[in-house]
């Protein structure tokens, strides 16, 4: 009976374990919440910050996230299905190959401050884009790179050999089969990863908070620059003055990566079985 | 390949001059067709080995595969049948490390010869597989997959290849009106038939089929079985199968394969017209499988 | 224009709202630092330079104009339940040096003090060291960095041990509910009056320079910057003391 | 040899050869995708040549030993000594590891061995969603709710080790928690099937049975676990007290690698400037010196 009883100890400590996880996700989301709906409003959504306490809304910091997450997927998304292609359906086992995953895997663990300083360094100043839009989604682009050559990779092993052999044995090219038959069929799982890197390329600051700048603009060309969100909140939260707006600004926050992440969801589900 | 190459010019022949082939073969007496009638020779293989990377899996296969007719591959799992059946269409070539050796023509031009495109040999000889394996695409899409890999594009010409090679394939009926529904959605016989549909569509020479009734219900398997008899007038048929009723029902030609230790190569014990194998089999390993003794 | 971190703030804003109630004009600001900003008028880069500082003798040569634009005072702030209500500049130092460590020793209860200190970015942070600290003192390196006054407000009205300093303008709440304490220093009260007199300690005037005349355009901007809309609305914002304050009853 | 059209008209005894259009468009192709793969391996070498380029003159003007081995960090007296910020950083993200990896690992193993189907659709997602969370929030959350309850416990303001700890734990969490899973699920079935014939309990198929199975897996979430606090910018310079000083108590003010360069690189310039970069160059190293570590830790299973 000792044993049943240190079972269900055991059992119980576990279940504490995942507990505490959803109990702390739950605070958090409930935290901010709570204090960032007062201050949710179609104005605060729409309207510039002002004044040096940035009062009013902060509709350029929405612009400038949409648009720098938007242009970095643009960049990062073509680059990485054609690379995990390459992975999964061209490169033999080799050098090489050892090459490219250990790089991509470093890639993924790059500090993502790490990143911001290089893409400062080279983007920014050395190759003269300046503070813009631009500078920032390439660097974004480079961290949201490993995540969806992950999952691309991932989802094109995942497509069957046989249904690749049906479009072989009928006399189509490699490309034919990858392009009209591999790549369709993966394509639900490879759209969530995009979408996943893509959220994930919201919630980033240290990224985009030197090579995007500071500047409350709404971005036109992707030479402008701007502040993102985050670093809209950052800015709020050190600066302290302004905390209503901090609330409301990390609310939108994470809605917009809940939309995100439930979008991945839904394509996953909607999708998966044609 | 490298044997082949001194017996066969890499650019290949017209037909008749397929002599070094039709000189072996027991087609011998119908050359002088220049359309293959039954009974020609349409793939003629000779002294063939295979490896799998160090694994020497065949050894001196030598066969004549007849035009306009059915052949069967018989033999217990693992005997090379599957394997050798890869080799007509040079599907084992997708899988790194494996190697062929000796002869394999197709119409007298080598198979294996240098700068053969593969691509276009396996348009010509199409393949089924156990498993049906249609797109994640609707049944239109499905069928009209290999017409619009070579360019196809005008709607009413793939409308006809898809309707006929649905009716070929004895599946039209049962999907003429739910074209646009996703492959995925049939029953595993009829996902089967619209594979063989889809292959149809490219009109194949040759058709290789690699056990394509184990994974299906039975009407489907009925409906599959018509289908060759059907079409084998215009389309070589060779069958790999399991079942030997199966064998002796739609086969006009039968070859038995046997890898008698494991870890050996597989060899071709048998070949010849299927009433002969199974009613007076030459060599005792045949009759004892036939009779089912072991496999 | 160019100048000073502290003024850049004010300038930003003020030029904002020039440009909007003058269409077609343009206002380039950057903050390069007070020396910085002195330097580009003297050379004739800028035509408006901003300083938190004077003049040092060697920039005094070249006759430029000093119009003051609005002062800085900088309060010492603690948590309203700290008993302690004044420190003298010596006592202030000896606490951000790390020479001072339990609020006992300034008369307060015994409590360890926790620093609140700037960034060193913060032009509150350079304006404090160069009046309290001055040339020879360092800060205590244990003493907490923030990188924002709001931070530092926020800290010192929640923990009964913390100190730290901030623009005078920016002790009454705004947007907050909590209470913060202004130490008198020497015995002055910080208030707008004692930083535009100059009497309380830990203040200084923000100017801008420019050339003998300017042109019409950074006339207009420099009268608008000194206009009630902008000393009354950014400087105020900004936690300045407005110029005016100084003439008010 | 024919090379347009396709269909049967392509004489009897004869097959077609690879057309050179066929072989340069698949060459090309193939060229186009290896160029793809490749941008990663050019990333990561970009990164290293700018950020060493701009690191340089630490190492060649200030010195090597001086710069990392330096004890005091004080850019107003140009003193560039990281010791105390490495330090700063490895207390924070060993503190964090103590507490986030049995969290991690137990909500893991209750994913994969305990949880049912609809306990697991409610735990996972959490988990997931944890890992999407902007570290500027995880910051402000800690500054605003963590923060003033740290600084009751410890008598101080709460600027420290003990509150990024709680964060930072909290931060790392998903990543520990998704690696593990997967290594444990990778388990095959009949494994534990054969400890449960045997009668033991959930708990000693567990602990004697599934997780030594997983170790080398779940080992490698906490190594990648230790590289995202390592790494962790945002959360942690608004949590840590930013003050460039030996550790001095859980409650007491630190800084580390990544939040000081985020303090300074606004106002930074010259040898200060290239100090940061030397830092980042230092993070960088750390991190593909665990990226390393996993694939030797990895090839120890196979």
């Amino acid at each position: 009976m000792e044993k049943r009883i240190a079972n269900n100890i055991a059992v119980g400590v576990l279940w504490v374990a995942a507990g505490i996880t959803v109990a702390v996700l739950g605070a958090i989301i409930l935290y901010v919440l709570v204090n960032g709906v007062r201050v949710l409003s179609p104005e605060f959504i729409v309207t510039r910050p002002h004044g040096v306490n940035a009062e009013g809304g902060i509709g350029p910091t929405i612009v400038s996230t949409m648009y720098v997450t938007g242009l970095a997927m643009l960049i990062c998304a073509p680059v990485a299905v054609l690379a995990a292609v390459y992975l999964a359906e061209y490169a033999h086992q080799g050098r090489v190959v050892n090459v490219i995953r250990f790089a991509a895997d470093s890639l993924a663990s790059v500090p993502s401050i790490v990143m911001g300083l290089f893409g400062f360094a080279l983007f920014v100043e050395a190759m003269g884009i300046g503070l813009s839009m631009l500078s920032a989604a390439l660097a974004l682009a480079l961290l949201m790179l490993p995540i969806v050559m992950r999952a691309t990779e991932e989802a094109i092993r995942a497509v069957p050999r046989y249904i690749r052999w049906g479009s072989y044995g009928m006399g189509a090219t490699k490309w034919q089969t990858v392009s009209r038959v591999v790549l369709p069929a993966a394509a639900p799982r490879i759209i969530t990863g995009i979408v996943l890197a893509t959220g994930r390329a919201v919630g980033e600051t240290a990224v985009v908070f030197y090579t995007m700048g500071q500047a409350i603009n709404i971005p036109i060309t992707p030479l402008d620059s701007g502040r993102p969100m985050t670093v809209h909140l950052y800015l709020l939260a050190v600066d302290g003055i302004n905390l209503p707006a901090a609330y409301g600004t990390a609310l939108l926050l994470m809605i917009m990566i809940l939309g995100f992440n439930l979008s991945a969801r839904w394509i996953l589900k909607r999708y998966r079985k044609v | 390949m490298t044997d082949a190459a001194g017996a066969t010019p890499p650019v290949a022949t017209e037909a008749g001059a397929a002599a070094p082939a039709a000189e072996r073969g027991p087609g011998e007496a119908h050359r002088h067709h220049v359309h293959a009638a039954v009974g020609e020779t349409k793939v003629h293989v000779q002294g063939l080995n295979f490896w799998y990377g160090d694994f020497n899996a065949l050894t001196d296969i030598t066969v004549d595969i007849k035009s306009r007719a059915v052949t069967a591959f018989i033999g217990p799992s693992g005997c090379g049948k599957s394997t050798f059946l890869r080799c007509m269409n040079r599907m084992n070539d997708l899988i790194p490390g494996t190697r062929v050796e000796g002869t394999m023509l197709l119409d007298g031009a080598d198979i294996y010869g240098p700068g053969v495109d593969p691509v276009d040999l396996r348009r010509r000889v199409g393949m089924i597989f156990q498993q049906p394996n249609p797109f994640p695409q609707s049944i239109y899409d499905n069928v009209a997959y290999g017409p619009r890999l070579q360019g196809l594009k005008r709607k009413a010409d793939l409308d006809a290849i898809v309707e006929e090679s649905l009716r070929r394939a004895n599946l039209w009926k049962e999907v003429k009106d739910i074209l646009g529904r996703g492959g995925l959605t049939l029953s595993g016989g009829q996902q089967q038939r619209l594979c063989i549909a889809r292959v149809l569509a490219v009109q194949p020479e040759v058709l290789l089929m690699d056990e394509p009734c184990s994974a299906i219900d039975p009407t489907s398997v009925q409906k599959i079985e018509d289908l060759m008899a059907e079409i084998k007038d215009e389309v070589t048929i060779v069958i790999v199968t399991h079942n030997m009723q199966q064998a002796a029902r739609v086969s006009d030609f039968t070859a038995f394969f046997l890898q008698e230790v494991a870890g050996e190569p597989a060899v071709l014990v048998e070949y010849g017209r299927t009433s002969e194998i199974f009613t007076s089999p030459s060599d005792k390993r045949t009759e004892d499988y036939i009779t089912g003794r072991f496999g | 224009m160019t100048g000073s971190t502290t003024l850049l703030p004010i300038a930003e804003q003020a030029a904002e709202g020039f440009q909007r109630a003058n269409p077609g004009t343009h206002v380039l600001v950057s903050g390069l630092g007070s020396s910085a900003g002195i330097e580009a008028v003297i050379t004739g880069t800028s035509d408006i330079g901003t300083s938190s500082r004077d003049l040092k003798p060697g920039e005094a040569d070249h006759g430029l104009v000093d119009i003051p634009v609005a002062y800085d005072g900088i309060a010492v702030i603690v948590n309203p339940a700290n008993p302690v209500d004044g420190l003298s500049l010596e006592q202030l130092r000896a606490i951000y040096a790390g020479e001072i460590t339990n609020w006992r020793e300034v008369g307060g209860e015994d409590r360890a003090i926790n620093l609140v200190n700037r960034d060193e970015a913060s032009g509150t942070r350079e304006a404090f060291k160069k009046i309290v600290m001055g040339e020879d003192a360092h800060f205590d390196r244990s003493a907490v960095v923030l990188p924002g006054t709001g931070q530092v407000r926020d800290v010192v009205a929640r923990s009964r041990g913390a100190i730290g300093y901030i623009s005078v303008g920016f002790v009454g709440p705004r947007f907050t509910s909590t209470r913060v304490k202004a130490l008198k220093i020497d015995g002055v009260v910080p208030s707008e009056d004692t930083v535009a007199s100059r009497e309380y300690p830990i203040a200084r005037t923000l100017h801008f320079f420019t050339r003998g005349h300017v042109g019409a355009l950074a006339g207009r901007y420099v009268a608008y910057v000194l206009s009630d809309e902008v000393q009354d609305g950014v400087v105020v914002d900004a936690g300045f003391v407005p110029v005016s304050a100084r003439g008010r009853p | 040899m024919s090379t347009t059209d396709t269909s049967s008209s392509v004489a009897r005894g004869t097959l077609r050869l690879v057309s050179r259009e066929t072989q340069v468009k698949e060459w090309l192709l193939a060229s186009v995708f290896f160029a793809c793969a490749f941008v990663a391996v050019l990333a990561v070498a970009l990164i290293f040549a700018f950020v060493g380029w701009k690191a340089w003159p630490i190492f060649s003007e200030v010195g090597i030993s001086e710069f990392l081995f330096g004890r005091v960090w004080a850019s107003s007296e140009e003193l560039y000594g990281i010791l105390p910020l490495i330090q700063g950083s490895f207390v924070v993200t060993l503190g964090a590891l103590v507490i986030g990896t049995p969290l991690a690992v137990g909500t893991a193993v209750f994913l994969s061995e305990i949880a049912s189907p609809g306990v697991r659709a409610v735990v996972r997602p959490a988990v997931e969603l944890l890992a999407g969370i902007p570290s500027v929030v995880y910051g402000f959350f800690g500054v605003v709710v963590v923060r003033p309850i740290v600084g009751d416990l410890t008598g101080g303001i709460g600027f420290g080790p003990l509150t990024a700890w709680v964060i930072l734990a909290i931060m790392i969490v998903p990543t520990i928690a998704a690696l593990s899973e997967d290594a444990l699920r990778s388990i095959p079935m009949g494994i534990r099937e054969a400890s449960y014939a045997m009668g033991a309990t959930t708990w000693q198929t567990i602990r004697k049975v599934v997780v030594p199975a997983a170790k080398i897996g779940i080992i490698d979430a906490i190594i990648l676990g230790m590289g995202r606090a390592i790494g962790e910018t945002m959360a942690v310079l608004m949590l840590v007290g930013n003050a460039p000083q030996f550790f001095a108590g859980i409650g007491q003010p630190i800084s580390t690698l990544t939040s000081q360069i985020v303090m300074d690189m606004g106002y930074s310039t010259g040898t200060h400037r290239t100090a940061l970069f030397g830092m980042a160059a230092i993070l960088f190293l750390i991190s593909m010196g665990l990226v390393l570590t996993v694939r030797l830790v990895s090839r120890l299973r196979d």
